[in-house]
């Protein structure tokens, strides 16, 4: 579908969200809770926080949940009574939005798509992408833990997002950037003015300090370079990065229950942990810190970009904000580029 | 500050040139003027790069558990109060030895909450700093070997705020209420466990969590998994935990971890008359036992 | 994958008559794993065993359940009918369906669904054993024994005449100990040194006993079996193979005025070389080197090796280490009195006339300073009047210590009887609190001190006592006439408690053994295992463990002796197996493990690779000391370390296995 | 939905819970056996795990139990000072005392966690508390929806 333009008021966007709410819409959009922003279902446009840059975690769970169940078992005697997970998926048969996301989360929709359809198709995760659809907001002032122009991307790129608006003076220009977008608005078009491309603010000239494809040329000789044991001595291994990042997506496979009934379960996992590559036998292929910090690194920026063409990071910056040892990836790739020239 | 950051900066050197130690673990500038972040300093060409500041949040005692920093053998550390309770429990629990540590303990007057220097917050005051600082006891470390004055005024104190005002109140709710705030708070939990890897005495090399013959706490992140973790978190640190506030700084989902380890500690004292972190020679807690312990629960 | 077997017994109509058995057993078909069910009347019975045999030996089972009794009645004959069929006896648990089941409950549909949660239960239990083999630890057949009073003394003798070598160490020049001191003996009067004598002297030439006088044990480690000790000999200046005992060193020692005797307490001195006393065995002086002129005064002084005969006086000695391996230990350390100056009302060392009992001993004593004669120390002056205190620091939780020191009632009942046959016409007053006087002939013994010696008993106590013209005045209550009274006396004699030998906690600790908060070392069971220590093969003797008097001390010692030997018949010792195991690759070496562990079971273990070095330390269970209780496990915070038989997976498949 | 209505409709009033108890194989254990040989009678909501030790029972079984639905969880074992292991019931005390502040903190209801010392001779004792216990489980408010109550 071509894009198409529109533009719509402050006061028509939040008569539009209240719609969708009471239209049995669940709306997931940034919220503030404990003196921070973070997703969160909201009952009402006014408990949206539109106005934080970007809310502490990526919502990633609504496309990956922390736990997901795959299956459900219970015993009778030694019968076995299976019941599929999928069955049960959240949001199945509900129209889920994220509104008032930021382009690099939307940008990590379609990066996680292709991980989880390479090879086995992943029906969980593409039952939840498929009912989502995205509103995203870009962004005026990027902070200096921001990289999304160096990875590709921009804070006003509508890459992942089902709608995109931009904010201009009291009002919000918004590009429809597919069916799913077109759809969500269809019936809410009384509120949208639709205007021609060139009516659309176009997107600035963002500065990039460095280039990425230098850091994947350093990554791609120097595994055993010196300085990822140097540099992650402070990283204390507790997986934040991973956590709050919109594009990481490893996960643990647990059975849970008793003699009596279970489940499988997949839980968010993290590369940071000592026990994720522990062997039985004791061995520990990534054993330092160093090791697995680099192996983030190598899967963001060189293992994932040969595989699907794209790096596996979208420049949000959380994983430096958050990291209680203040390990700023931003610094970390520049370090790389420099590193690759040196 | 120059001053402090001078001195920490000649120890160091001293240390570094005449072998005694082989690296000194440190802070440095962070992202922002506002943030500091540990430095590992092995050269003394490279000492420059220390500082310490009303921002040296850090408890750098976490990094003596890493293998990787244990390679060193010797090594110089710089601790404010609070942090240097944690080297002693170490010591008290065989995981650090005194003859391989220099103790470059500096004076604090308190720490500037992150949340706060990360919007830009530079005063210290009563309403800038952690609960910790108000409460402290510790201005000065314990044990060191080499100490450098603060450079901060002691904070002055109205006698408004009141640290940690938060147990009290939950202590005065009925189990309902409290079981709805702690559900609440727990549903944040994304068990990434950074509470465990921010917190310098969870030094086991393979936690309870990591267990599963037999699965000791779930690895679910619903409502009995969460609070499985969060109790047991709380519980193997009753009476070892130092109160340094990591694992709660560390926390990206804000669960307060210091109302528990503040309950916790405050049942330790009331019931056995143990502080943890203050006697390097005292038995911990739970190692010992007196025959006229608390028993009034028990039929 | 487990083949498992259950047998719900009947027990008659004991557990059938309130538990559907039948219901049990078909529940217990149908869980995985369960290869067999069947129920049967009584499978305690021979053809219950029988029955129990075969179905392992055709269904070839990995495990068994038996729904029945309790397992404090049956296990051990089950797990035996296990063994006879190769089967690891660990592999057989027991559903209590009886004495927690059928005997307690009325309704039978409940009691029968408790019934298969039991069994079920157990069956997950039994699903997650392990073959467990029980510990045998090789007995090193030599004891030691600490400490050469009488109990010290019984104990090295009857394990000698067993045939066991006995290493006997005594701290002071001399056994002996306590005993040795004493004049007379309560009930019997009989002499305390005429019994002792012959006893120390066949310890002496015993050719089982290894004597080792003057000497400390300074080390202890290992365990049961295999304790490696070391003892200091001190060095006693005179080479002992060479030494006659003639007498010739300490007659010509210039130092004999200035160190009191701490064999006569005080009341008399020795010379700087010495034996304690006339009879000490062996009788070899020994030089005290710090009042000794020749080591004080840089050398000069060389009387004593001019008058020996024999040359054997050597100043250059010094202490010697010994070492030696032992598979057992006897703990007799004795005791010491309670210090008199906590209670300056009685005027204990501002008085002279003020003695302990111990002191007053040796004042009758013939071997004493006075040679027998009851003698007042300020004066030599012989007393007519003594009054008694008793309870001094026993039964006072304020200044002394709160227990009853036991022997004093019958003590102070002695001297006063000893003191009216001495002193014709003398006149003896009691202060007691009670009097505890409960062995044989004992209450007899008292009463005659009373009614036959004339002591008057005066129950109280005393307040002051305080010297006027040559009296102690005594000022004190009678309670039971609820008068004052106060008496002018000559002398006073303090009967003080006992207390644990100072350093006998040092030796505890070295043993690792525990003790009380007064320093009596506990036994493991004060009822059923009074002789043993909390650490296995440490036994307890004597006083060390507690108020006792010499009847009851020879007892103890004897007591251990038969344990000692008893667990020498045999060429190891067999230890059940259920014990505790650490994971090495888990363990981060916080040893709290260790500082919960009664049992001094657990130790440091260095890993190391292949070039020797050292990787980490980790917790290593002793199998010879632990007793498998799981205190550890309750402390280990990784879960590093676990019990077998009761291992936490079992535990947590039991409470998963429950119907809620 | 209805099926969870249901569920919640069933366990309401619970008139039968379940209660588990963790204790000692000298001491409590024989308790019971002897309440058993005296032919006592008592409430058959109990479920007895018998282990060596109250030493031996972590404080996180009690966790445990109440993931898997017990209503009430009792600890047993020999009165201090009478541990057959000698001081297991002295260390596993300072760790109840602490575990038990640290689940009501967290809005366990403490009604639910029992603690007892029951001898070897206490078979009456045993009836009493299992008894009491079951009485005061089968009390509460169902309404109590703590953190390990399903």
């Amino acid at each position: 579908m071509e894009e198409k333009y529109f533009e719509i008021s402050a006061e028509d966007l939040k008569k539009f969200v209240d719609s969708m709410i009471k239209d049995n819409f669940e709306i997931i959009a940034p919220m503030d809770r404990d003196g921070d922003t973070f997703y969160g279902k909201i009952g009402k446009f006014d408990d949206a926080n539109l106005d934080i840059l970007l809310p502490k975690m990526s919502y990633k769970e609504y496309l990956l949940p922390k736990t997901e169940t795959l299956f459900e078992y219970s015993f009778s005697g030694v019968d076995i009574d299976i019941k599929d997970g999928i069955e049960s998926v959240e949001g199945k048969n509900r129209k889920r939005v994220i509104f008032g996301g930021r382009p690099c989360d939307a940008a990590a929709g379609p990066i996680m798509e292709k991980v989880f359809n390479w090879g086995y198709k992943d029906d969980f995760f593409n039952e939840r992408f498929k009912n989502l659809t995205i509103v995203s907001i870009a962004c005026e002032k990027p902070d200096d833990y921001c990289f999304c122009a160096e990875m590709q991307l921009s804070p006003e790129s509508s890459h992942g997002s089902d709608l995109l608006l931009k904010k201009t003076g009291d009002k919000y220009s918004a590009v429809v950037v597919n069916d799913k977008g077109l759809e969500l608005i269809a019936s809410y078009l009384n509120l949208f003015k639709e205007i021609a491309k060139d009516e659309f603010p176009p997107d600035k000239d963002w500065k990039k300090i460095f280039e990425i494809e230098k850091a994947k040329s350093f990554l791609d000789k120097n595994f055993k370079h010196n300085y990822f044991q140097d540099r992650f001595l402070s990283c204390i291994g507790c997986g934040i990065c991973t956590y709050t990042c919109p594009t990481c997506h490893c996960f643990d496979i647990q059975d849970e229950g008793d003699m009596k009934k279970g489940k499988r379960i997949r839980n968010w996992d993290s590369c940071q942990f000592a026990i994720f590559t522990l062997h039985t036998s004791g061995h520990n292929p990534r054993n330092t810190q160093g090791d697995r910090y680099r192996q983030r690194l190598m899967h963001k920026f060189k293992i994932y970009s040969e595989k699907f063409d794209k790096y596996l990071c979208v420049g949000c910056g959380r994983c430096s904000r958050n990291c209680p040892q203040d390990i700023n990836i931003k610094e970390v790739v520049k370090d790389l580029t420099e590193l690759a020239s040196a | 500050m120059a001053n402090i950051d001078e001195k920490l900066q000649k120890i160091a050197r001293d240390l570094l040139e005449s072998k005694e130690v082989s690296l000194i673990i440190g802070y440095t500038g962070g992202s922002h003027p506002q943030r500091m972040r540990p430095v590992f300093i092995t050269k003394p060409e490279d000492v420059g790069r220390l500082s310490f500041n009303r921002h040296s949040v850090q408890d750098l005692a976490v990094f003596l558990k890493k293998q990787e920093v244990k390679k060193f053998g010797r090594i110089g550390i710089v601790v404010k109060g609070c942090d240097e309770k944690a080297l002693n429990v170490l010591m008290q629990e065989y995981q650090v030895s005194r003859e391989n540590i220099k103790i470059i303990g500096v004076e604090c007057n308190g720490v500037i909450r992150q949340d706060l220097a990360d919007k830009g917050e530079t005063d210290l005051s009563e309403n800038t700093v952690y609960d910790k600082c108000l409460m402290c006891g510790e201005h000065t470390p314990i044990l060191h070997d080499y100490l450098i004055e603060c450079a901060d005024p002691q904070i002055s104190m109205s006698g408004d705020i009141k640290p940690f005002a938060k147990i009290e109140e939950l202590d005065s709710m009925s189990s309902e209420e409290k079981d709805v705030f702690w559900e609440k708070e727990f549903d944040k939990c994304i068990k990434c466990y950074a509470c465990r890897q921010a917190c310098p005495l969870c030094y086991c090399s393979r936690c309870i969590v990591e267990k599963n013959v037999p699965q000791w706490i779930d690895t679910n992140f619903g409502k009995i998994g969460n609070a499985q973790w969060n109790l047991i978190r709380a519980y193997h640190l009753a009476g070892r935990c130092i109160g340094c506030g990591e694992c709660e700084r560390a926390c990206p989902v804000n669960i307060p971890l210091m109302l528990i380890n503040g309950k916790m500690a405050r049942s330790i004292h009331d019931l056995f008359g143990y502080k943890s972190g203050l006697d390097v020679d005292a038995k911990p807690v739970f190692g010992v036992f007196s025959e006229s312990d608390f028993n009034d629960f028990i039929k | 994958m487990s083949r498992i077997g259950v047998f719900v017994c009947w027990c008659g109509s004991n557990i059938a008559g309130t538990v559907d058995v039948e219901k049990v057993r078909d529940e217990a078909s149908k869980i995985p794993g369960v290869v067999s069910a069947v129920d049967y009347k009584y499978m305690c019975s021979d053809p219950g065993q029988n029955s129990l045999r075969n179905v392992i030996k055709e269904k070839n089972l990995t495990g068994v359940v038996l729904a029945a009794c309790s397992p404090h009645m049956h296990e051990n004959t089950f797990r035996k009918a296990a063994i006879k069929e190769g089967l690891n006896p660990y592999f057989v648990e027991i559903a209590n369906i009886r004495e927690q089941v059928s005997w307690v409950h009325d309704d039978k549909e409940r009691a029968t669904s408790k019934a298969v949660d039991l069994m079920t239960m157990m069956v997950e239990k039994v699903k997650r054993d392990r073959s467990i083999d029980d510990v045998k630890v090789p007995l090193h057949k030599k004891t030691l024994v600490i400490g050469g009073g009488i109990s010290g003394i019984q104990a090295a003798l009857d394990i000698a005449n067993g045939g066991v070598e006995v290493l006997l160490v005594e701290k002071e020049p001399s056994i002996g100990g306590r005993m040795i001191q004493l004049d007379e003996t309560f009930p019997t009067l009989d002499c305390s040194s005429c019994i002792m004598t012959p006893k120390m002297v066949e310890v002496n030439q015993h050719p089982n006993i290894k004597l080792y006088t003057y000497s400390e044990v300074t080390d202890v480690s290992g365990y049961i079996g295999n304790f490696k000790i070391k003892i200091k000999k001190k060095a006693r200046s005179v080479v002992e193979k060479d030494c006659t005992g003639c007498g010739n060193c300490w007659n010509v020692c210039p130092m004999h005025k200035n160190v009191k005797s701490e064999f006569n307490v005080n009341l008399s001195e020795r010379t700087a070389i010495y034996v304690p006393f006339p009879q000490a065995v062996p009788l070899i002086p020994a030089l005290d080197r710090a009042v000794c002129l020749h080591f004080k005064k840089g050398g000069k002084c060389v009387k004593c090796y001019e008058a020996c005969g024999p040359k054997c006086i050597d100043f250059n000695l010094q202490d010697e280490i010994v070492e030696e391996t032992v598979g057992a230990i006897v703990a007799a350390t004795g005791y010491d009195l309670i210090e008199n100056s906590l209670y300056g009302e009685y005027g204990y060392g501002k008085y002279k006339d003020v003695v302990s009992g111990l002191q007053f001993e040796r004042l009758l004593s013939a071997s004493g300073p006075t040679e027998g004669l009851v003698k007042r120390p300020s004066d030599g002056a012989t007393p007519k009047t003594i009054v008694f205190i008793q309870c001094v620091g026993s039964r006072d939780p304020e200044k002394g210590v709160p227990y009853c020191s036991k022997v004093c009632c019958m003590y102070t009942a002695k001297h006063a009887k000893l003191f009216a046959h001495k002193v014709h016409g003398s006149q003896s007053y009691v202060f007691y609190i009670d009097i505890r006087a409960t062995s044989k002939g004992y209450e007899e013994f008292v009463r005659g001190t009373m009614e036959q010696d004339g002591a008057i008993y005066l129950r109280g106590r005393v307040s002051r006592i305080y010297e006027d013209e040559g009296k102690l005045i005594i000022k004190g209550a009678d309670t039971l006439s609820g008068n004052q009274v106060e008496i002018a006396a000559d002398m006073v004699v303090l009967a003080t408690g006992v207390i644990p030998k100072k350093g006998s906690d040092k030796v505890a600790q070295m043993l690792g053994i525990s003790y009380d908060k007064y320093g009596f070392y506990t036994e493991s069971h004060p009822k059923l295992r009074p002789t043993e220590s909390s650490t296995a093969g440490i036994f307890l003797a004597g006083m060390a463990q507690g108020p006792r008097d010499i009847p009851e001390s020879v007892v103890s010692g004897s007591a251990a002796a038969s344990k000692i030997l008893g667990l020498f018949s045999k060429d190891e010792y067999e230890v059940e197996g259920t014990i505790a195991s650490v994971n090495e690759a888990t363990c981060v070496a916080c040893f709290y493990c260790r500082r919960v562990c009664a049992y001094n079971a657990i130790s440091g273990k260095d890993i190391k690779d292949r070039s020797g070095k050292l990787i980490k330390v980790v917790a290593n269970v002793n199998p010879g000391l632990c007793v498998g209780c799981g205190a550890c496990v309750n402390a280990c915070f990784s879960k590093t370390i676990d019990v077998k038989g009761f291992m936490d997976d079992q535990i947590y498949a039991e409470i998963r296995s429950l119907s809620v | 939905m209805e099926d969870k209505k249901e569920e919640l409709a069933k366990t309401s009033g619970d008139n039968d819970p379940r209660i588990i108890a963790f204790v000692c194989n000298w001491c409590t254990y024989s308790g019971a056996d002897l309440a058993g040989t005296s032919r006592m009678k008592y409430a058959d909501n109990v479920r007895v795990i018998k282990l060596p030790c109250s030493g031996r029972i972590d404080p996180m079984f009690i966790v445990e139990a109440f993931k898997k639905g017990a209503k009430g969880v009792l600890i047993s074992g020999c009165h201090p000072g009478d541990c057959h292991y000698i001081s297991g019931n002295y260390h596993s005390r300072r760790k109840y005392a602490i575990f038990r502040n640290l689940l009501g903190f967290l809005g366990v209801d403490l009604n639910r966690v029992e603690f007892s010392w029951v001898s070897a001779s206490e078979g009456n004792k045993w009836v009493h508390i299992i008894n009491e216990f079951t009485d005061k489980i089968k009390s509460l408010k169902n309404g109590s929806n703590d953190i390990f109550k399903k």
